[in-house]
């Protein structure tokens, strides 16, 4: 973990309030596993309003085109309040602090591939966020990604051919029908994993509160492990607050409470209460 | 030539101000201290920040046994501002001392232990038990707390009852100076710190977090679930600086200054409205090391303002005719 | 062709929420009021907004005679809000309604005469003389002004002197609703809520500012001449917003909003948790249209939520379970 | 006075942190009157900080090369604090918003020019800016201005090149010595106004309290009617918030306050009370 002041490269409109931010981090870049995150701080000057910095998932590295190693930070940003919109309203060549990469990410071993035939990747809107570093280190292992990807409508469904480059079978839903299949990402999900029953298939989730319960519903039923990368708002990122938790239900029923910035964000569904929102 | 050298960097020495400050018998290496609950344990801190450059640090307030916490979601960011609700998670006192402190004891830095109870007999048994753990500096007794439902906040709504507990809690930990931590969430501050002075308080600690209340206009909720929690952050600065003031008009036993310190001039504030050492909270969580960089900035404050020892410094507040 | 217009503009009229909101007997075309002491005697806004857009103005407070107020520096701004330590100043309430209420009288907004006082007959003389003067749609008793040496402001530090003030000025102003302007410097805001309720009260206004103080690091000296003055603006928004949220558990005459409240949805924040009326405060400032835009953006707001009339916002907030 | 989202067409770096900031505000720029002030948001988004907005006094207009009509504002600006920094870094092209001209201004009419013969004007650092436009109103009744400057260093003594192309006798003085002669500007006044003892001379001053107070004394001394140009915090320049005021001593004692924003910020300096600083 380190805290810089960082160069902001480029920021790219992609529609719908979402932007592709790329930090001049390559310091910071060569510590990253998928599923950690940066805080932000969206403005220039440290006091400035909003006070507290914003987290992010990394979504991809990028690199230096001859040595090919680590050059800096591409993220995913929407713009849905103060600090977002601060943030994606910056130039290239101003300056932000950047604290990570934080957090842990998702844990793709070696060994997994033995247990593992194939991954189900569900994403809901920004919430493909953490999944594209994600779906690149499983066919690392051998590990087959599959993508279901949902969004209010076609123009929600940002970065898909970042993953439809790596060759992977996609599967992408939007509200309005304007792309993919109309309804719920978890439909074709459901179909999948219905005619798959007794496959070895892992589950990972981002998105919406609702739709990583209806995943780990899914995965459940499925006797299959999940994976959900969660959000919470967070004051510090350094496990100090207590601000970011998310409820534990453990198997005898008593609750405790989680820090997504330290024991997560990445958490296994079943951990959950679902009951409990942490947003 | 080397000589010289040797003169010119004594003379720099000579010249260099004495940051130091003494709290009830307790040297701190300069004022500068981080508040309790945005600090961690210390030790979350260690990478971003020489943990030495400080005076000293407050941890999380603790409880005997550990404690849960509110449900979420618990904190939310204000004009200026931050809300809280996190309602006294800790790790409780004993796993404090065998897994945090030892790490702490590393350090040339004092550590004072924020305490929170729900009822007089919470207090004294942490205040028994950290009595005796060496590697602790202070106790700060944590009556103003506004964010567990029926928590050590009602000591803190009538002076008899911080006389109370503030007196009792003096008896339990002998070996350790007393600090009470003073809400701003009343009518008058001054009675409030004569009361812990006159139960034998060390120091007083002024302020917690003012109550405070945000909602979600779309979803006609509450930002938090617990509905109310604790403003901070450089918004309340104001009141903070006042508070203290006051409380320094009313008591002889050191005022430390909290509430919305973030850069140095707001600690030299406190310092210059009277307070002895200063605290710095919420400003740890959007720049880990602000407490670092405040130390260093009073040092140099002092420096060019030719004031030789920060002593000087505190109240020298003086008043228009 | 114009039937089709017609229709259409009727349709329109039947879809545009109902706006209006009602005091103590008073009709208010909308929720938006502006606070005492920050539009002046209204009339200096006039070029830069439409007075007629919003529901009433309170204007500065008035005492019978003028009064000169505090020695300058006044104000001094601090993170996301600012101190002031005006010390009531005012032209005197013979001179307001000679000068200022007639040119008043040229709007359809109501107007709010807040009124100050150093003691209790001080207030019983204005309020008398303002009850027989017409275009006047409400007194406001501030009975919480933080800024002058033994202001009314003792009014406000126990809920029995705050019952016997209001009950005084309730009977020298028969003829005028009386709303009374609460401090937010109190351990608990509920009580004087209720004081006034039970003596008679029509309205609270809920709240005035919190004492605060800064110090020029400089100088060493206060950044107000008066040493403390008034906070407001965004940064006490929560405060504000937890006070109001209590009032309106505690009494069931009609809570006003104020503090911090800057656009729409701070407005809408505080009709949620329960006002039944907003006052925009420092914001007219900075922009002096905000209460303007504001009264806009509740309908704005209200035409997209589907709702049909603006009370079935107050008091809408739903608690977690 | 209007308040209007006006944009910046360029900030001028003259030094010693002085900035001269050009607004395209033509429709304001037809109304001022010299020595008024306008109100400026020091940020392009209203709600940030700094909340409130900024007085400035306008030093120039500047105008179309063809029409000879005003195209704009211009404003010397020192950046002295977090909302001057803030506004001198702003780029061309931002918007801000600008409320006047506000304010009462300097009073030169026709009919005095039957009266006075000549005017000094004295000026410390910053408070160089309402003199300008002063000195040309002056030279069109054709009353001869003279100015009096001083900074602490040549570079604190900007846009003096505006005043000697007019053609205007100018006395510099500089704390150290660096540019004109070393010292207090009342220096070389107190000498001028002693040579021409019982002449109508008429003096405006603008700069540091302690320097207005002197020049006043200077001018009382030689019985002359000074004018000068106050700052005080502003809240709102409306006349409403009553915390522009500055104290004023009347004839018989009794002490009074007056709005700077409303019945200033030009005052009769015989009215003002020198012992309370009003900043
Ligand atoms: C570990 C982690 C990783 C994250 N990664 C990403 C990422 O890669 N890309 C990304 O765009 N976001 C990501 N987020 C979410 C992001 O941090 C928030 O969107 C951001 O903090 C909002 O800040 P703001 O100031 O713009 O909104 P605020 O002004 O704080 O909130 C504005 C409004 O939006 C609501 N809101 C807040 N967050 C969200 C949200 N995520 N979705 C919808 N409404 C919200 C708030 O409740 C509020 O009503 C991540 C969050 C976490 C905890
Ligand atoms: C009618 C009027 C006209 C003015 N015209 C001009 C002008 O043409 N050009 C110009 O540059 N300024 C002018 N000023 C002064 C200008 O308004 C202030 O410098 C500005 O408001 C400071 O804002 P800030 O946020 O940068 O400083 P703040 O952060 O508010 O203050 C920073 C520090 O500087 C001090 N300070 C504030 N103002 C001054 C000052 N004027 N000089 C020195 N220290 C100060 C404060 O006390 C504080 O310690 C004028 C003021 C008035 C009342
Ligand atoms: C997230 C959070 C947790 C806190 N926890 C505690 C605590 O456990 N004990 C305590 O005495 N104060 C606690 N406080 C209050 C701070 O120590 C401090 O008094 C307050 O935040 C004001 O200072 P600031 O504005 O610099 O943050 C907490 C504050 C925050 C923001
Ligand atoms: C400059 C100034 C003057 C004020 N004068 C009065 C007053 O005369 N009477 C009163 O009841 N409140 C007065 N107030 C308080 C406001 O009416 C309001 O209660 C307070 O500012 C909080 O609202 P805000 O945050 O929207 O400004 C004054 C506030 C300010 C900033
Ligand atoms: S964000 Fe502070 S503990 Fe997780
Ligand atoms: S600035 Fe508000 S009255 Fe002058």
């Amino acid at each position: 973990m380190l805290d810089r002041k960082v160069k902001i490269k480029s920021v790219r409109d992609l529609g719908s309030n979402n932007y592709l931010l790329t930090l001049n981090a390559a310091e910071q870049a060569r510590l990253i596993r998928p599923g950690q995150f940066f805080m932000l701080k969206c403005v220039e000057e440290v006091d400035e309003n909003p006070l507290l910095r914003r987290p992010f998932t990394v979504f991809n590295i990028c690199r230096h085109a001859r040595s090919g190693r680590p050059a800096g930070l591409e993220l995913l940003i929407k713009d849905v309040g103060t600090g977002t919109r601060k943030l994606v309203r910056m130039k290239p060549g101003q300056i932000i602090h950047c604290l990570g990469p934080q957090g842990n990410g998702f844990k793709v071993s070696a060994e997994m591939k033995n247990r593992v035939e194939m991954a189900c990747l569900v994403a809901g809107g920004v919430g493909i966020a953490p999944l594209y570093m994600l779906a690149q280190d499983l066919m690392r292992q051998n590990i087959k990604p599959v993508l279901f990807y949902g969004g209010a409508g076609a123009s929600d469904l940002v970065l898909r051919e970042y993953f439809e480059k790596l060759g992977m079978d996609t599967n992408y839903t939007t509200m309005d029908g304007s792309f993919g299949e109309r309804g719920l990402v978890t439909e074709p999900l459901a179909r999948f994993l219905h005619k798959r029953a007794h496959r070895n298939i892992r589950v990972y989730a981002c998105g919406p509160w609702g739709m990583m319960q209806a995943v780990h519903k899914l995965s459940e039923r499925g006797k299959l492990q999940c994976d959900v990368s969660l959000e919470a708002r967070m004051g510090c990122s350094l496990g100090a607050c207590l601000g970011c938790v998310v409820r534990i239900k453990d198997p005898h029923g008593e609750d405790r409470y989680l820090r997504v910035c330290q024991e997560g964000p990445v958490f296994d569904s079943r951990l959950i209460d679902w009951e409990t929102e942490p947003v | 030539m080397q000589l010289k050298y040797i003169m010119n960097r004594k003379k720099e020495l000579l010249k260099a101000p004495r940051m130091a400050v003494e709290i009830a018998g307790v040297r701190f290496k300069n004022p500068v201290l981080t508040a309790s609950g945005t600090f961690g344990y210390g030790l979350e801190f260690a990478n971003l920040m020489d943990l030495n450059s400080i005076g000293g640090i407050v941890v999380k307030g603790l409880s005997m046994k550990p404690i849960k916490g509110n449900p979420p979601p618990r904190i939310y960011e204000t004009a200026s501002g931050m809300l809280n609700a996190i309602g006294w998670q800790n790790i409780g006192a004993t796993e404090f001392v065998t897994a945090k402190l030892p790490g702490l004891r590393n350090y040339e830095t004092k550590v004072i232990v924020n305490i929170v109870g729900f009822e007089l007999n919470d207090y004294l048994e942490v205040a028994r038990f950290l009595n005796d753990c060496p590697g602790i500096a202070a106790l700060e007794l944590n009556i103003s707390c506004p964010n567990v439902e029926k928590g050590g906040f009602h000591f803190n709504k009538n002076p008899k009852d911080t006389y109370k507990v503030t007196a009792a809690a003096k008896k339990a930990c002998r070996k350790l100076p007393l600090w009470v931590k003073l809400s701003p969430n009343v009518t008058d501050i001054r009675e409030f710190a004569r009361a812990c002075e006159d139960a034998g308080a060390d120091a007083v600690s002024v302020i917690n977090t003012l109550v405070g209340m945000a909602v979600d206009v779309e979803k006609r909720q509450p930002r938090l679930r617990f509905l109310t929690g604790g403003l901070s952050g450089p918004a309340i600065k104001p009141i903070a600086l006042r508070m203290v003031w006051e409380a320094c008009q009313a008591v002889k036993i050191p005022v430390i200054g909290v509430g919305g310190i973030a850069r140095t001039e707001d600690a030299l504030e406190f310092l210059i409205a009277g307070a002895r050492a200063v605290q710095v909270g919420t400003a740890n969580f959007y720049r880990p090391d602000a407490s670092q960089r405040i130390a260093l900035g009073l040092q140099e404050y002092c420096r060019s303002h030719n004031i030789e020892d920060i002593n000087e410094l505190v109240g020298s507040l003086h008043a228009y005719e």
